[in-house]
């Protein structure tokens, strides 16, 4: 086996010029548990691994204002532990924590989960639901995008070469908003979701949904935020007829494929379980502020 | 002699902690990937990519001149064994088809055979040297469904196979390795006096054992012929003897040390590694390990057999059962050998009935070979007989258990397979399961009960046992067997019993196979029953030489002296007044008295007794995702004595839960190539702590009287309910019968989904 | 290349080694620092056989590099007893024979005891999803979730003392 | 005299086709030696691939074996396990 490099860098400043001096294919290391696996499999062949874990910053949860900010190797463990968050948003919380086993939260952080570019990722969904905004560092400084633009097809994501993600920013929410997160598996862990669908709402004094976003996980190549979904909500109380319209919405939106986690037919019908079950929660918890 | 007084029992029976319990739970215990040599080499084996090949041709130049590389092992290495076969392992064993098992010759026959291997200075390089041996394949086309796999065209794996059992011998050869028939009464007649009759085809997938641990050994070859191998195994007598078998080695040049094993269920009966270790070491002359990574197990070994199971039963309305019929096709992988016999066997043994007819077929395809697995055989019969009795109950409106009561077999029933049943506790199980509160609780919406039986034989089979007494009057027991689930406590309880002294008094070495007599495997639910009665008799023994030499130390005869918890009493005034001798105090003057006191028994142990079960699972159906959670599960079950109940209890709930994985969601998915698309625990999904509730057990004893404290096999019937007891538990929530397995979540929305629209679905 | 020169805390103890790069903390465990009780059973996170505890955070040390380690401070199966006393949760898997071939148990200890450093009153439920990392095939999971509630119950009481 | 009966069909090609016969003999062994006279080969066939049931309690490779004169022998496939 070729051997491989290591690099540990201090800070962003050396982890770009870490990145940008690779010679052949260099791979960002957060919590690694998508990257060593592809490592052990032989399904990679980095020249270079860079461990960002060291940076000032890149763990951590920050509140700033309008805004959370999470570092991007921040580990799941502290995501559910961390009270201003998960109160402000479940979904999110719910998301992070699905993903794998309690060894895992112990090291699998947002940015690993995003960047792998699974479209089954669990956290992705909630994430892209809060209209999340993620900040990349490269070769040419900062800059920021919505979380939903980092991910263009299984595997594949838009960062360019030496690009990596330093942080989330994580809007806080308004009155009466809130979100859920559901995936369907077949046991009740460590499965990779079949289907996953994060929710987010936010209602006026009567009830009323007045912004909503709906995301799938699994039933595309890449996530999706189903419009029509946010479209069926909007303006309505949660009735079964808005419940209907949401079912359907969901999963006109699937596209997915048979592969050995589920059928086209079976996902796109869980799209729409899941997609009233987390509207329904969301419904609830945003009522209830 | 004989302990079946329960009463009178001070040791079998309570539940004292395990003697390798504490280098178990502080990381101390050496398994298979543990051990290290000076010198040691790290082998890799190189796989084929293809579910059937020809191999036209193995380049292995580049792989040999990559520095360090030490040795480079093909086919050729080996030697061509001749069609033989013999009872080595767990069933019959065909030492052509192991060899090439081990080892692809001629032709790959499943995606993940071994075709070459390589031992390296480090596990990167020889990864490295897999990847640089040349393979030429010549794909042929596969097959890996049984029912595609017995049809008029399929590709055939062996040219040379013609099915057995038919008269005359086929004049083509067929991918049906065996036909097998059973028959008892008049099938016909049985069927024209039903007044119901059901028939149905159910089918089950293969699934694999998936010990934990992954097949792992060291292996040593010296330039002097003598081979030493420490490997995870569920016999070091089996590992020697296939070794010798396929390498033309002595036995007495092989020394097979057991390490401790991280699992087996079955899976570790046969050898994959050893024998391809041995040939790297041979070639090198350096110590060398093997371990499959999990992808490799999952490619390469297992699993159980999975099949098609066509029932059809008959019936008087009164629920009396006047005829059954059975079809079993079952997969053996790429060679002959699945257990479709025992699978005959067992369909109806849980039955009086006066007229069956059962046939089998043997089918290879293109998926790794076989291996056994807990009641090899038994469970797919059983999913589909007891569905079909369950369609059965619920079709006549009769309660399941009351209809299995009024068929049940019982001592003096005349089985399908030949012998009149004697001793057996299928009753109490069914009695006990009536009783039970859990039968009586009242289920919610979407929930729903079911209840199944099994039975499986049980064996006894070659054991050896050596009891040695201390200078301080400790006990060391030596046996044969690794010991896969606390069977090292179990030995030391017998054997203290027997002696009359403390369980901590006595502790037990699995020996290697130089330090022990000949034991047959692991394997069978026949440790406590076979090899406990060569430690039990080894213990008797010591007993009466204690009695001479307290004899000798009073100078009096040997009959005039009683042995009684642990000491020497002259029996009766007659026989002179003396201080009781303990143990120790015998043993201190042993020297004194004739030299070491010792004993070995070697036993071929006979009568193992049947095991029967019922279990109860309750579960509740997610209507829209098709989810199916176990709610409540508890198993009933003829354990003739509970020798260590918390191991009894840990047979019994972990082939539950294994049942369980196989009902809800444990299947290999092969794509269009024939290759394994799901070879990890990721997607190959085995139930996980937060899938399931605590398994409740209720340990029914029916003394088995062939062993001296009534003890059956108790490892392997568990597994054989819990598939129809999960489907009839589904059919009685839903309303629809699972007849395919796994059910998963998919296959039962679909099934709902054909019952009625969706609620709220899409219109 | 040259091998990475790693300074940490392994059970306590100060531990230097050296690695290459795609080692895994498994990997140096076992072939470098001959701590054979973590163990390997997928090699992909699934199985959690090779559980240890790393800055107070179970990992599987099969996704962890070994150069990750370096002024970490790492816990394994070999550093959970007390010297020769026994941890609570040891205790109850031997007292409740919670362990039948015993190579998944090492990995459920170091999850157990993680466990209850961070809560010694576990529900059944919430044990049962913090050690669905934790594949055991042998037991059903039965008397090792009794071992570690009746661990917790111990804990409590000493905790209480 | 034992009544041995032969389930399965492995053997029968050895018999014609019989599978059920009266056979004098006290053990075991005296059985087998006996049925491999009538049928030359059947004693290896049992030998290596059957296990005798008499009486209902299961039997493999039991040479020493006792028979009764109204013992129910039944020739079955040998039985292994998991």
């Amino acid at each position: 086996m070729p051997r491989v490099n290591y690099a540990a860098p201090s800070s962003v400043d050396e982890a770009v010029k870490a990145l940008a001096g690779a010679s052949g294919l260099a791979k960002v290391l957060a919590g690694g548990t998508d990257l060593l696996v592809q490592l052990r499999s032989g399904r990679i062949k980095p020249d270079l691994i860079v461990d960002t874990k060291r940076i000032p910053g890149m763990i951590g949860i920050r509140d700033e204002g309008n805004f959370f900010v999470i570092g991007a190797a921040t580990p799941g463990v502290m995501l559910s532990s961390h009270a201003g968050l998960e109160h402000a948003w479940p979904g999110i919380v719910e998301g992070a924590d699905l993903i794998g086993s309690t060894q895992i939260q112990g090291r699998a952080s947002l940015a690993g989960n995003l960047c792998n570019a699974s479209p089954a990722a669990d956290s992705v969904p909630a994430v892209i639901a809060a209209r999340t905004i993620v900040v990349i560092a490269g070769a040419n400084g900062r800059r920021e995008a919505p979380a939903e633009a980092i991910c263009t097809g299984p595997g594949r994501t838009s960062l360019a070469t030496g690009e990596f993600i330093v942080e989330f920013k994580i809007p806080k929410p308004k009155a009466h908003q809130c979100d859920a997160y559901l995936r369907f598996i077949p046991r009740t862990e460590m499965d990779i979701a079949v289907v996953g669908c994060g929710t987010n709402v936010t209602l006026d004094a009567n009830g009323v949904c007045t912004d909503a976003r709906v995301v799938l996980g699994a039933v595309a190549p890449t996530t999706v935020i189903v419009e029509d979904a946010a479209k069926a909500l909007i303006g309505h109380k949660l009735d079964d007829a808005t419940l209907a319209a949401l079912d359907k919405a969901a999963q006109a939106a699937c596209k997915p494929i048979t592969d050995k986690r589920g059928t086209i037919e079976y996902r796109t019908k869980v799209a729409g379980v899941l997609a009233r079950r987390t509207a329904a929660i969301a419904f609830e918890r945003a009522a209830a502020r | 002699m004989s302990y079946l007084d329960k009463a009178a029992l001070k040791v079998v029976g309570t539940r004292p902690i395990r003697p390798d319990g504490v280098d178990k739970v502080i990381g101390r215990a050496s398994f298979g990937a543990d051990m290290t040599m000076p010198g040691m080499l790290w082998g890799k084996v190189k796989r084929s990519p293809h579910a059937h090949a020809r191999i036209t041709k193995i380049d292995t130049s580049k792989a040999e001149k990559l520095n360090g590389v030490l040795a480079v092992v093909t086919a050729a290495d080996f030697p061509n064994i001749p069609n033989e076969e013999a009872f080595v392992g767990e069933g019959p064993m065909n030492f052509r088809d192991l060899s090439r098992n081990c080892m692809a010759r001629d032709k790959a026959l499943y995606d993940g055979h071994a075709v070459a291997a390589v031992a390296a200075t480090s596990s990167a390089i020889a990864e490295e040297a897999v990847d640089l041996i040349e393979v030429e394949y010549e794909v042929l086309p596969h097959v890996i469904d049984v029912e595609e796999a017995m049809a008029d065209g399929a590709p055939l794996l062996h040219d040379d196979m013609f099915t057995q059992g038919i008269e005359p011998k086929p004049e083509k050869p067929s991918n049906v390795a065996k036909r097998i028939t059973f028959t008892k009464g008049d099938i016909a007649k049985g069927f024209a006096e039903a007044e119901l009759v059901i028939e149905r085809k159910y089918s089950t997938q293969p699934v694999h054992q998936a010990y934990i641990e992954p097949h792992a050994c060291v292996v040593s070859y010296g330039s002097d012929g003598q081979c030493t191998v420490f490997s995870s195994s569920q016999g070091q007598f089996m590992v020697r003897a296939y070794c010798a078998k396929l390498l033309g080695i002595d036995m007495a040049n092989i020394r097979a040390i057991p390490a401790e094993i991280g699992g087996g269920f079955g899976g570790k009966t046969l050898v994959y590694l050893e024998p391809v270790a041995l040939a790297l070491s041979k070639k090198c002359g350096r110590p060398v390990k093997l371990v499959m990574s999990r992808e490799e197990v999952f490619r390469g070994t297992g699993p159980a057999a999975g099949g098609v199971i066509e029932v059809k039963i008959g019936a008087k309305k009164s629920g009396r059962i006047v005829a059954a019929e059975l079809v079993l096709k079952y997969q053996a992988g790429a060679f002959a050998g699945s257990p479709v016999g025992p699978g005959c066997m067992c369909a109806f043994a849980m039955y009086d009935l006066d007229n069956v007819h059962i046939t089998g077929y043997d089918v290879v395809s293109n998926r790794p070979k076989v291996a056994a697995y807990r009641a090899p055989g038994a469970p797919n019969s059983s999913y589909g007989v007891e569905s079909c009795v369950d369609e059965l109950a619920r079709e006549l409106g009769i309660d399941p258990l009351a209809l299995r009561e009024m068929n049940a077999a019982r001592d003096g029933t005349k089985t399908p397979y030949g012998p009149t049943l004697v001793n057996v506790g299928y009753i109490p199980t069914l009695e006990a399961a009536k009783n039970h509160e859990h039968y009586k609780t009242k289920l919610g919406p979407n929930q729903g009960r079911g209840v199944a039986s099994g039975f499986w034989f049980n064996i006894g089979g070659e054991s050896s046992a050596s009891v040695h007494v201390n200078e301080d009057g400790t006990v060391a027991v030596v046996e044969g067997n690794p010991d896969i689930g606390g069977s090292r406590a179990s030995m030391a309880m017998m054997a203290a019993e027997v002696l009359g002294i403390p369980y901590e008094k006595v502790r037990p070495v699995v020996g290697d196979t130089a330090s022990i007599g000949f034991t047959f495997l692991t394997g069978g639910s026949r440790v406590t029953f076979a090899t406990g009665m060569a430690v039990t008799q080894a213990a008797e023994k010591v007993v009466e030489q204690l009695k001479s030499r307290a004899a000798a130390i009073w100078d009096i005869s040997p009959e005039a002296v009683e042995w009684k918890d642990g000491k020497a009493f002259p029996a009766g005034s007659n026989a002179g007044s003396f201080e009781p001798l303990s143990l120790a105090d015998i043993a201190v003057k042993s020297g004194r008295t004739g030299g070491p006191i010792t004993a070995e028994v070697s036993i071929n142990a006979q009568g193992a007794g049947p095991g029967f079960a019922t279990h109860i699972c309750d579960v509740e159906v997610d209507r829209e995702t098709g989810h199916v959670k176990i709610l409540r599960y508890t198993a009933v079950q003829d354990v003739g004595r509970a020798i260590h109940p918390s191991y009894v209890e840990g047979q019994m709930q972990g082939g539950v839960t294994q049942g369980i994985g196989w009902a809800l969601n444990e299947e290999y998915i092969y794509d269009k190539n024939g290759r394994l698309d799901n070879p990890g625990f990721l997607d190959y999904r085995v139930p996980v702590a937060s899938d399931l509730p605590m398994i409740e057990t209720v340990m029914v004893e029916v003394p088995n009287p062939r062993h001296p404290f009534g003890a059956r096999g108790v490892g392997e019937v568990p597994i054989v309910p819990p598939m129809a007891a999960v489907a009839n538990a589904i059919a009685d929530a839903i309303g629809t019968r699972m007849r395919d397995l796994p059910m998963s979540p998919p296959k039962i929305r679909a099934a709902l989904d054909e019952q009625e629209p969706p609620r709220l679905a899409a219109e | 290349m040259s091998k990475h020169h790693v300074t940490t805390t392994i059970n306590g103890e100060p531990a230097e080694y050296l690695c290459e790069a795609q080692q895994t903390m498994l990997d140096v465990l076992r072939d470098e620092l001959g701590l054979t009780g973590s163990k390997e059973g997928c090699s992909s996170g699934d199985c959690g056989a090779c559980t240890i505890i790393c800055d107070g955070n179970i990992v599987c040390s099969c996704l962890m590099l070994g150069v990750e380690a370096e002024g970490r401070d790492i816990t394994t199966i070999e550093g959970i007893a007390r010297g020769d006393e026994l941890h609570p949760v040891q205790q109850k898997f031997l007292e409740h024979a919670a362990l039948q071939c015993g190579f998944c148990t090492p990995g459920l200890i170091v999850a157990a005891k993680a466990l209850l450093d961070t809560t010694l009153n576990p529900t059944e439920e919430e044990a049962r999803y913090w050690l669905a990392g934790n594949l055991c095939r042998c037991t059903g999971y039965d008397k090792i979730l009794r071992a570690v509630m009746d661990a917790a119950s111990v804990m409590r009481a000493e905790a209480g003392r | 005299m034992p009544h041995v009966t032969m389930t399965g069909i492995a053997a029968r090609r050895l018999t014609g086709g019989l599978t059920e016969f009266d056979v004098e003999a006290d053990t075991v062994r005296r059985l087998i030696t006996e049925l491999d006279r009538r049928y030359p080969g059947l004693g290896q066939q049992i030998d290596e691939s059957m296990a005798i049931a008499i009486d209902g309690e299961i039997f493999q490779d039991a040479y020493l074996e006792k028979l009764r004169p109204e013992s129910e022998v039944v020739l079955i496939p040998k039985i292994g396990g998991g």
